[in-house]
């Protein structure tokens, strides 16, 4: 009996721990901490939080697969191999190439397998199989087990052609332990999630304001400078494309796109870009009044806007409609975030889909923030997310920003120069969607140099424009980079 | 023989392009510059379609729509307005409790009425009692009819934001 | 960077577009249209015609996959070819002959292929593969790339038996830019939604007035007439069995279980039957007075009923179990469609479960209705849309409420021949379920001759009957013919 | 051998049948009379056992079930009872704004009500805070007490309809 | 014709009936009855009772495959066959002997397949195939129909040390009636729905009067005696590990871990743990009193607690947090119940996440309950639970709850002797969870003897800490026995 | 040959464990001494942490913390207090239709007010919004002010629970 306690404690978190897990709970904390003492962006980083708890409690992953940190992404992963020599240390063997590897795709992932010897070439992963005795074993059919995943591959008979039918398979303990996060995640890895929150967004947003004054789309679309400048720093500082059109959507500042693109282009920077995307949202009022201040003249943020006209109901309809086609048509790869968002938006606006459009502002936009956040939090693990790169990704979300609120407030000036009408440039800085925090500065601000201008409601038009804006981009990234 | 050259795996057209084109950082200011293009003449398809369909105001069929569907401003009877008219919601002064900062922009009802069987005290209730169904806290201070189809809505729900925003203030300092 | 937005620009919707797309997009806004101007059925036609944008928009198939055409229905689909010599334009090759093809199961499908010959011969489809020369190819091991649909076809080592294991697997490109539509599409495929609709619609029923007055069950069979009427209608008219079952269920006035059925038996046909099954639900008002007019007398019009008496609670709890059983008893393959409907009216009428009921009855169902609606919608394309054989199923669908109306009316009055206590004839027709609309249509009908004769509730009685009726009829249909 | 007798892959029974039975018209009216006979057969047996229940009303275990369960008519105290009564809801009268019309007829709540420490306006006011939790727009004019469960109620039902159905009528012309 | 109705009469539930499915049926019926009219835990029991109706309707399982008996749980089952002479009836053969069978764990499912000896050594399963003519086949590749499941099973090429790779699939025909019951089937299966709950439950838990008395914590793991109490009285009956388990999660009074437990280490007996946990919940007010007073003097039951001061909001939100982190170090295996319960609990605390809390405490745990329920009763079958086993599972089940009455109640004594700070012992049984029930019946045992001792509160601590140790315990009972 | 080994399928080694400590009955009882002590180490060290927590209960970061979280108890305005304060509701007297009892425990709120601009019946009429907006039948006899933070509020809590529990008694007779 003395042996099972011990066994069971030697099996438990404090047998596994290792500083990686520590200092990740510890930045699972510190988000709490944030969401909760500073309210940032709590109904997202407080589920995140968790999640980085829930993935970094540290547990012998030989005997218990809880699925948090690399299970399957499905029950039948089907790859196909192909063998060439390989050289490793020197000898050269037969070995697997695998081939649009469906879940290992990084290295880290096949370094980390206990009995397999990676090697990787450019864009493929190689890796060759070691017998028990640190022999590579030449490449024969049967099962392999990866074991830290919890992976079985089973190889069919080799061929003449020198390919290997292979079905990557989740061994049963997986299905069973990997409980409900296992199934979670799936939603975010096929993309499930981002869509439906958009959904709920279309059906919270009122584009009234951006209808009223059309021409401030164009400054929801200049501060998507801020995710074309990230994306070009990041290239410079050594991220791969993917890497830095995931990178460069966190200046977007739109959460939900951010994890759209990010899981389809670099799942394994996605905590660090959904934390750094949500923690500069809730940190707009700080990052932009300076730059906002710092181009524009005192006579520039003193300019006040006439209140435009009221929107007929009949344009707050044609518009999610119209919208949807001409964005679908020209960025098709973005429609999934686009449709739901402009099919939200009809909802509401429709009048008589009322009940629709209020479960999903309500609970159904509920439901999936728990289980994104909670999901996105516990893929956020150590080994991904304690490396330099995190470091880069943080400053340049913060660039990204910057970039996007400068973007925004330039456009507007230039927008002056060929309009009597002028745009009081503050709200350009609200292209930076981060609805509605971003309108709220550009309020603040214009507030401070004159109490009775009141811009409010003209900086929700770049607000809003935003949102679509970065869909598009992200759609554009999407269609060039996957 | 085909199955050969199917089974070839060339890498995705779009991943051939980037590696022709040369070094990473032409193809990523290529990339920068299509694309900032494109969302601009997405959101500038959709300006220039608003502002015809606006000048279209007048066709014959959209006018048909806007009587049934909006009713006038002053609408009779208690109606749970929740989703109809959130974002300019003059009548209710939400207090500081509200917080509708995040993604999910939690919605501020309002509600117009001027049938004299239902005074203005039990809408202020079924207000707050449409506000408690979409899980906000929101603080009822005073109610006021407002006639939020007026322009001066827009500088009036400018002007009710300072008074809510001593959080956000708060926040930076 | 020109070619960069030539090509752009090329595969977006603008390079792709076709006057199938154009047609497909105007019938979207036709029924967004008419669901926001005229009231039809707006909870589910503004999902669907909102889907039927977002399915319609044009991409290039062979560069951007977004699983809306013709996306798989699961990750790993494991089917069984086997091999026989089959003559193509005179030539005889050995081909593969595809059993129970888990997706491609329309010849449309199939000769969309970009590599292979479809050939198909009466209930089975066969096909061979073609090499890039244009050749027929031996069937070989490999791999083959049907290319429209995204899919790849693993075939194992051949067979004496001249079988081969296939296993025909989504690429990868699939799962990812799927995304949420993807997801949503397998709802409907494995028969998902229409259940769970069916539990709100069960927790929203009230069945008081049908068990006050039991005889009115009968009226709620009678209209199901319609279905078998214009189910041989349509084999009249050159439908095959399944598609003419899937037609006929239009009838039934209940646009759940049109949907269960067609996705069964004649998913090509979702579509139309889905989109005349609401429209004609949302013009009952237009159709049926005159049948009932016609097929009534002045004196049977004016039939007063007495009100039954109240039904006690306890013959309303026990009512969903009761009927539960019987019919599932009798029509097993109607047993999830009914099994829900009672249980969420035996959680509604239990008393004791009034929040599950509550949320059956709101949120749940909410969230069912769009994902359904949209999913509907975007499956309804040009290529299985734009045919003669959807003006069929309209003219159909139309003629199926007629029938169905007419035996509604007809029973009625044949069940006054041997009673004393005298039916309204008018309310047989509200036996063509459409709840609550055609119960009102009996009401106003009746109304129009006798201002004090409220018939109303007494027609909710066939009118709920009806759903039973119709669910009964898909069982009946399912189990024949699937 | 066995192996090979289950690979034959026979088409399903049913199919079979079909092809059997000779040509497909002949197959559509036998299945349309045997389909139409068991939806009668299936009906009827629910009719005969719903007879037979009213029947058995008096027998002792459902009548011991019925009085905890069912509170007598004039319940006391403010309830949400949403969706214990609403298919004869005829307190409150719902106006032209209640959409109730699609395939998931929405429920209008109904309350009765006899406690003296809470005012009919009260109870009216919170009886469209239940609507407001269900979300319809239900505009409320007057507020009767209404025996529900008394036999006019069903006239009542259908004369309150009539007031209802304008847009009925209306979408046809 | 008449050929068509007889056949569909003999196929339908009238043809199928045994005695079985009438027994099933009562007993699904009883359910129903007790939890409308006794109000047993009718949130639960009126789904899973429906369930068992829905599950138990007879069918020709060789016609119609439904889904609900034993549907698959996967739609690629992946498993791995080896073969050894086996001894069927003084005659060797060779036979697969299936490993780790992924569905057909039980003996039962086993030797219901039609065309299939079945014979199991200890652990393993083995069986072999016989043809036509009820010889045992060789062990030969190819597609085997196991008829009653609706499953094929695809033997690869044998290989030179006997062993075969299957992969057993389940019908088109599974995919396409599952139906809606198939789909929530999964959700149980991978452990999906419990979690979840708790994700609900953990929002709807005040652990305030945990907090305040930080001591009944103690008391919430000492109940938790029932569970090894009677697990080894299982063992002692003749079950095996496993299923002891399973059947000694009962005493935890806890409904979700109890399923969440026993679909881990026996799915054969869900139906029968299930029911007798959910009965014996409600059954609390008249297990426990007897108990309580026999194990407490009058002094003791007198005794008066002093209200603790109240808890400071900061150590409510830092309790899920701290909480979770040390469970989950302690008791990986039960980390997706704890994280999804102290998570819940988290979002309700926080202040800033209210609106998801609020939706998980309502929509979220609805949806969830109702498909929980649903299927858990649909898993019940007269194959399984018309058993002895069933009856020593309540035998067991009410041991359980009485040893962990006696276990809290006798360590809150025994706790007195070292504090002078007296615990009443009555809120000792309170440490049986079934929240909120067992500390009621404190509060009404002590209310008996003084009718001014209010111990309400005190009990609710002991109340909330046995749903953590009932879910520790089940991690570690997981962790061992998995 | 390591596939070979690999393929050998050993049992996990918790089963062998099992098989190796004999008999079934002799593991049963370990397993059952080694649960029920992790099960007090698991809540044990919870209880400590939380004394600990208790105790540091001055230290400065936790201080701040609840300043701004917890407003003090007499909160001005209207507020659906539904999920902040609901297990001890001393302002709502739930009466016998209260269905709490399940596992899905339902929640009762309570709503304090001292603003004088809103009178307490409009708070309790509030109140039942917010139950309605959760789902339960609650129905409100008398509304009193309450100060929940204070430690009588057990003892009511309690006290009031005799009130509610006939039906509990009921059953059991
Ligand atoms: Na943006
Ligand atoms: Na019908
Ligand atoms: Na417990």
């Amino acid at each position: 009996m003395r042996d099972t306690l011990y066994q069971f404690l030697h099996d438990s978190g404090f047998g596994q721990f290792s500083s990686g897990n520590l200092i990740m709970l510890g930045i699972g904390l510190l988000f709490i901490f944030l969401a909760i003492r500073k309210n940032f962006e709590p109904l997202l980083l407080v589920p995140i939080g968790f999640g980085i708890l829930i993935g970094n409690i540290p547990y012998d992953s030989q005997k218990l697969s809880l699925g948090v940190y690399d299970g399957p992404t499905s029950e039948a992963k089907l790859a196909y191999y192909s063998t060439k020599p390989v050289e490793v240390r020197g000898v050269s063997y037969d070995a697997f190439e695998l081939l649009e590897p469906p879940y290992l795709s990084t290295h880290k992932d096949l370094v980390a397998l206990g009995d397999a010897v990676a090697v990787h070439t450019e864009e493929r992963i190689v890796y060759i199989h070691r017998d028990g005795n640190g022999r590579v074993a030449e490449p024969a059919p049967g099962v392999y087990t990866l074991s830290h995943g919890g992976h079985s591959v089973f190889v069919a008979e080799p061929r003449t052609d020198h390919r290997y039918s292979v079905i990557v398979t989740p061994q049963r303990q997986d299905m069973w332990n990997a409980s409900v996060l296992w199934m979670i995640f799936r939603g975010i890895e096929f993309g499930f999630f981002p869509p439906l929150i958009f959904l709920g967004i279309g059906a919270l947003t009122d584009f009234g304001p951006l209808l009223a004054q059309p021409r401030t789309l164009l400054l929801g679309a200049a501060a998507q400078l801020g995710i074309f400048g990230a994306l070009i720093l990041a290239v410079l500082m050594g991220f791969d494309m993917k890497e830095a059109a995931s990178i460069g959507i966190i200046g977007g500042a739109d959460g939900p796109t951010a994890i759209f693109l990010c899981t389809a282009l670099a799942p394994h920077l996605l905590g660090a870009v959904a934390l750094s995307a949500y923690s500069y949202m809730a940190m707009v009022p700080i990052i932009q009044p300076p730059i906002m201040r710092l181009l524009t003249t005192r006579e520039e943020r003193l300019i006040r806007m006439a209140p435009p006209k009221a929107v007929p109901q009949h344009i707050k309809i044609l518009f999610p409609i119209v919208g949807f086609i001409l964005t679908a048509f020209i960025a098709n790869a973005a429609l999934s975030l686009l449709g739901m968002l402009f099919f939200g938006n009809l909802l509401r606006e429709s009048l008589v889909t009322e009940r629709l459009a209020k479960t999903a502002q309500t609970t159904l936009i509920d439901i999936v923030t728990i289980l994104l956040g909670l999901s996105v939090g516990a893929k956020t693990q150590a080994a991904t997310f304690l490396t330099t790169q995190t470091i880069g990704i943080f400053v340049l979300g913060v660039l990204a920003f910057s970039i996007a609120t400068a973007g925004g407030v330039l456009f507007a000036k230039f927008m002056n120069l060929f309009t009597n009408d002028k745009i009081n440039p503050l709200i350009g800085a609200a292209g930076v969607s981060a609805v509605p925090m971003s309108a709220r500065v550009a309020q603040r601000v214009a507030h401070e140099e004159d109490k009775q201008n009141f811009v409010l409601m003209h900086a929700m038009g770049p607000n809003v424009a935003g949102v679509i804006g970065s869909a598009v981009a992200a759609g554009v990234l999407l269609s060039y980079l996957q | 023989m085909n199955v050969f050259t199917l089974l070839n795996f060339a890498p995705p057209p779009n991943l051939l392009v980037a590696q022709a084109s040369g070094n990473l950082l032409q193809q990523a200011v290529a990339i920068s510059f299509v694309g900032i293009a494109i969302v601009f003449f997405a959101l500038l398809t959709i300006m220039v379609m608003l502002v015809v369909l606006k000048k279209l105001g007048e066709s014959p069929e959209p006018r048909r729509e806007e009587k049934p569907v909006v009713p006038p401003a002053p609408q009779p009877a208690v109606q749970s307005q929740a989703s109809s008219q959130p974002a300019i919601p003059a009548t209710v002064s939400a207090s500081d409790s509200v917080q509708a900062k995040s993604t999910s922009s939690i919605v501020e009802p309002a509600a117009e009425e001027d049938e004299p069987e239902i005074s203005p005290e039990i809408i202020a209730i079924l207000t707050a009692a449409a506000i408690a169904a979409l899980g906000t806290n929101v603080r009822i201070r005073k109610v006021r009819f407002a006639d939020t189809t007026s322009n001066t809505a827009w500088a009036e729900t400018g002007r009710r934001f300072i008074h809510t925003s001593h959080r956000l203030r708060k926040k930076d300092s």
